[in-house]
């Protein structure tokens, strides 16, 4: 047993920091130190300088533009990304649909789609859920109808379509056998939003940002080669996507800046004329949640070492999401405790809070949807009880 | 030993339930988030004729006589709606106002307010201060027959929009020293004095205020020169009383919006609620919302207790419950409602928000933790 | 609104203590100083001295031996015997099937019962759960069949039957019809312990006491005289029991006993060469319970308040017994984190550990059947969703 | 990094495993409960020979050279049976020798134990010291050539059995402070030692040590005078890490144990398992179970970590962790168990009392979160 990185791995890793300190702009680096909610056009200005050194998709395979960096590199690559406060590219393309490109996707489709998603040409968004199709995403209705002449022809409803607002093409889970039972009838279609009758309209998220969208399709046109995987076989490839490296979702590298943020807050704010990070309450709680983080990131390795070694993911790296998720939440929490009054604020001009301090109360409300997204909480829980534990229903 | 609302009171809460409903829905507040004020004279105003501002303060200053429960009450209703009227703020400041000042000063000072002509605000916190109004660095010299103030204060609930503010400034000592606080009412259009609009995570609006040399004569001056923190102290524990009032109205409101969810939201073929674990989630935000309104009345009947210590144990008991609780029961509401919940256009996410704001005012739960576990009585009667 | 007690209730108060102090004997009130385990033959001796006072059995009608003790006055009395660490007095009888008895049973059932209760002449225990009927008591088993000469035979195997080798008698739910579903064949019935085909067999609880007892019965004859209530009524009977006064099942004055021990605890344990007390984070966890059991304490007065005035036990009763028994349980956690290292001893000889802490680790263990007894909290949380959140099964 | 065991590893859980399940079952716990000593001299004989106790302890002074780790594995497996030999207070002890000692010292006292002929104890608790290893009262006097020991140890794991005692005691300077601390090894049998045994509630037994007047010569001080409290620390950080690593073995069989009740115990005509707030219970144990192995690793592997900050703070978060995981788990199996789980003879109950044991021993959670905030590690890197 050995918790020490490789010498190779070290020196990748100082080859990251390196890279990132010269090749992020000052406009986003200034942004990066505050945390800020980067936009759409910076994101993708990143994405760009990313793609120029080859680490936009490290996981996908050298043959069709991804990497050879291993798993451990390419964790080592996500937590310096994480921990610089680099700006999170999109991952619809990059982590969702291009991997599944690359699996279920013919020849023409790899070609047609995947270096556009590597050059950031082409930016996707995800149409799963809809209004009554949440954690029973299953039962969604929008059906995508055979027109005999080659296409489908979709109509229906979806929501959570995260910054569809920016993007150019969605991949959607959509009905094609309404006579079928649940999730025998669903197929997995790739949509171009600037298709008539496809129409987006964002919303704001709790955090005021306008990051959902609800895409409403009202007949639109959509050629079969755009089907990926067998015609109404598009289940399984929604659960593929499931089985995926989960060693991200624990989001370490964030919550470990996040933590030295409220550590940071704790030290300039006086309470009983000392700095709050002298409070011994207030301390040990930070060092609580600390303790919760190291015991996550620990896990992380494991499932990290695992992966290295070709394995399937074992049972640490089933609770990542619900623990990441949560400490993400708490660290938020804490940051706000720490700017007592001042966590009111929202959207002030500069100078109201301290700048690295604007941002918190938006994220604040906005990770509550870290324990939502991706599958509840109570949902992984159920997975775990019955798969791991062997718990059976009733 | 009697918990029960008296005839009048019950009549009371009836026209408040009925003015939130017809007057004043949520969607009210959605309409004033953008508006500089963030709330309205029209409703205010008649808040003011309804004898709503009043209720609580003695008739010797123009108050009807009640008792602060009956302040309570109505505060709790407003809370089912988020009505983003200035009850708070104003009524702290009265409180500060009537403690400190004489019935002459008080009387004058409050017939706007009362009225709902005008509205006041309580200008305690400073950057530094954290949640101890005797954490003062804001100066007021004397000057001439009155006095020079200067300094900032921060996060000022309705200074934006107050007519008159109360303000604590040291007149003598360092800081954090008991003695040596003034308090003054200052004029909203008082020279030297910078009133900065900020907005709040509850889609209401504060003040930053600098006091750049604001001159204030004598008779602006509140109770004895230096011997203000007792009315200060009290004034903030009927704050945090009233954010308790006010709290348990989101809390209860959150929990029914869950229940009713869990009963009409279908997932899998069946209602959600029909899942154990989430009907467990719900009992644990009913038994915390129970908890909640046994210590705002416990908060509500000792906010005028004569025993100073006996008055901040339970507020400060109460405080803590409210956090503890109020953060449990919306962060669940939103946990239960799923993807809608995180949505700005579903209202659950504005009673979390609120209950964030409510939690900070007047002293956070560790705050108040603390000053609980410092408390003479915390070692009283340990003997067997 | 008004939380004073009235100058009536006060003067109650201060006689029930004076009471106390003089009425009971110093051997008793040793132990009780230091929250000691009673043996059955001193709470019987406290039993009788109750019994002389009128006050065993406030809650039972005047007419029948009880008390004319308003509502407020029966719980002053609860709660300051409670708060004298006096001896619990056995419930079964007094609490559980006196109750029962004056409220279906015979005239000839009560004039042979009742008096005997209150003398503590007879001491009782209760037949209900079974090793396979715990939460689903309605699955019993235990069956009492018609022999046609007047008697039931009784065979089957009761748990829990706590402290039944103390008792003289026990009341059972039995299985009257076995063609019958469930909660519809079970009667009410009271066996005497010395019947042939009883027997007591005494086991320990986890606190190291001699608490439980499983009870058999071979055969057992019963005459059918000893059933209260309807042939195959009893499920109603049970349900009526559960209807019952809930203000004292918060053991709010053992709570607030235990606390005041913990800070006693933590005031003559050192640590950095300072009392435990004078520990900012230590004094917190105490603070933060403290308050937690105010919100009970408040729920508590709420719930006799309202029944002072005859009314059904509101929303706020029904908490009482799971926030109850959590407190009960964390007061114990934070007597044993005070002791320290010496939290570890076991029934060891006086001296080893200070006199009041000799029975903290006994009663930390003990302790954790308060959240599993009388229904255990999952259940009684299903109750509440139902029956006050109106939340439906599916 | 590397988290997979080496076939040598493999085997020796292996071993371990069959040695619990064939010889060790927790039925021997409950025979030896009454027994004086509380284990049996023949298993830890047994242990001994199979290179058990000497497996992390260096070649140089007859050990096996291997790493904490294996030590660590070892524990794990002894715990799912709660097997009572002394294994914590002999390496404790060991590693107190081994680090404060010459080698000579170390090879000539650690003999009889490493063979498994005889066991040690570590004398480090006073009655005012709580967790402190330098809050030492007891004092040797220079006597001679030698030393006078006097003073009390409380709570001396195996003190009532061990052969060796290895005791702390202040040779210079005040009470907690850090330098002035030495270390002895004392022959059990040495004139003026008292030891009055007691019970512990894990159905071991343990030592209250009275020294009076002991006379111990100069060639028992382990190490320089008045400077082994980094060897102390060391050893009471062994002893935490060694807390963890049977404490995984607990809280692995408490989850086993309800997971498997839940699959068979059914009410209601179904098995209990299918109620969903069950389920998620048993996953939050399950994930608590999971974090508590990834920090006892960390534990393992930073016990010989030269960063004295990096060690204690690697080990304190296991502590942390293990003590809260450890709680949660226990707690929740008897819950889950429900009346069974509340009486003697269910084994559950005895792997709460262990836990609670465990999470006592070497430092409870507050006093590792309050370590662990305080070292210099905290506030390091907190820049941007």
């Amino acid at each position: 047993m050995d918790l020490s990185f490789s010498p190779e791995h070290l020196a990748f890793r100082e080859e990251v920091r390196a890279f990132i300190a010269s090749a992020m702009p000052p406009s986003l680096m200034t942004k990066a130190a505050a945390d800020s909610h980067f936009e759409h056009d910076e994101v993708m200005e990143w994405h760009k300088i990313l793609h120029r050194k080859g680490w936009v998709a490290p996981h996908w395979p050298a043959e069709v533009g991804g990497s050879s960096l291993d798993v451990t590199s390419r964790f080592i690559l996500s937590e310096e990304l994480e921990l610089a406060g680099a700006p999170a590219l999109s991952p619809f393309g990059l982590v969702m649909v291009g991997p599944l490109i690359i699996q279920f996707g013919t020849p023409e489709q790899k070609k047609r789609f995947l270096p556009r998603i590597l050059s950031g040409e082409e930016v996707w968004c995800q149409g799963y859920s809809e209004p009554n199709a949440g954690s029973d995403l299953a039962s969604l209705k929008t059906r995508a109808e055979d027109d005999g002449k080659g296409n489908f022809v979709v109509t229906g409803q979806k929501t959570w379509t995260t910054y569809a607002q920016y993007a150019d093409w969605i991949f959607c889970l959509v009905r094609t056998d309404a006579s079928a039972k649940k999730q025998s009838g669903i197929s997995f279609l790739l949509i171009d939003l600037k298709t008539p009758g496809v129409t987006v309209k964002p919303f704001l998220t709790s955090g005021g940002t306008p990051a959902f969208s609800e895409t409403f399709f009202e007949g639109a046109v959509v050629p079969k080669e755009n089907l990926v995987g067998p015609l109404n076989g598009g289940w399984t490839l929604a659960k593929a996507l499931l089985g995926h490296e989960r060693t991200l979702i624990a989001a370490v590298g964030a919550s470990i800046r996040a933590i030295r943020k409220v550590k940071r807050i704790a030290a300039r704010t006086q309470k009983d004329g000392r700095p709050l990070l002298e409070d011994p309450l207030f301390r040990a709680k930070i060092a609580r949640l600390e303790i919760k983080l190291r015991g996550l990131q620990m896990a992380n390795y494991r499932a990290i070492a695992g992966a290295q070694l070709g394995r399937a993911p074992g049972p640490e790296s089933s609770i990542l999401k619900i623990r990441g998720s949560e400490i993400q939440q708490q660290c938020y929490e804490l940051a706000m405790e720490a700017m007592g009054l001042a966590s009111m604020s929202w959207f002030n001009e500069p100078g109201v809070v301290h700048p690295e301090e604007q941002w918190v109360p938006s994220l604040f409300n906005y990770l509550r949807a870290t324990t939502i997204y991706g599958g509840t909480n109570e949902i992984q829980k159920n997975i775990i009880a019955k798969l791991i534990l062997g718990i059976p229903d009733r | 030993m009697d918990f029960d609302l008296s005839d009048e009171q019950k009549q009371l809460v009836e026209t408040v339930q009925s003015f939130v409903k017809k007057q004043s829905p949520l969607s009210r507040l959605r309409a004033l988030r953008e508006d500089p004020t963030g709330w309205s004279r029209d409703a205010w105003r008649q808040m003011g004729e309804l004898g709503w501002i009043s209720i609580s303060l003695p008739e010797s200053v123009g108050g009807l006589g009640g008792s602060f429960i009956d302040a309570a009450l109505i505060l709790e209703q407003l809370g089912t709606t988020l009505v983003p009227e200035p009850m708070i703020p104003t009524l702290t400041a009265a409180a500060a106002i009537v403690r400190a000042g004489t019935e002459e000063q008080a009387t004058r000072l409050l017939a706007p307010a009362l009225a709902g002509e005008g509205s006041l605000a309580l200008a305690a916190a400073e950057a530094q201060s954290r949640f101890d109004v005797a954490d003062v660095a804001t100066k007021a010299e004397r000057a001439g027959s009155g006095y020079r103030i200067t300094g900032e204060k921060v996060w000022v609930l309705n200074g934006h929009a107050a007519d008159t503010i109360v303000v604590s400034a040291r007149t003598a000592g360092g800081p954090r020293d008991r003695e040596g606080i003034s308090l003054f009412a200052v004029d909203r259009n008082a020279p030297g004095l910078e009133v900065q609009p900020v907005k709040t995570m509850d889609s209401h609006h504060a003040g930053l205020l600098r006091f750049k040399g604001v001159e204030v004569g004598e008779e602006q001056r509140l109770g004895a020169e230096g011997g203000a923190l007792a009315a200060l102290e009290y004034a903030a524990d009927l704050g945090a009383a009233a954010a308790c009032a006010e709290g348990l109205g989101v809390i209860n409101t959150a929990l029914q919006m869950t229940v009713e969810y869990l009963k009409t939201r279908e997932q899998f073929g069946v209602k959600i609620g029909s899942f154990q674990a989430l009907q467990h989630r719900a009992v644990d935000m009913f038994i915390e919302a129970e908890l909640c309104r046994s210590m705002m009345i416990l908060a509500a009947l000792k906010v005028a207790d004569a025993d100073e210590e006996e008055r901040k144990t339970a507020i400060s008991a109460a405080k803590v419950q409210l956090a503890w609780g109020g953060r449990q029961v919306t962060q669940q509401a939103i946990q239960l409602h799923g993807g809608v919940g995180v949505t700005d256009e579903h209202d659950i996410a504005l009673y979390f928000k609120r209950m964030h704001v409510l939690n900070a005012l007047f002293g956070d739960e560790d705050t108040h933790l603390t000053r609980y576990a410092r408390s003479p009585l915390f070692t009283a009667n340990v003997g067997a």
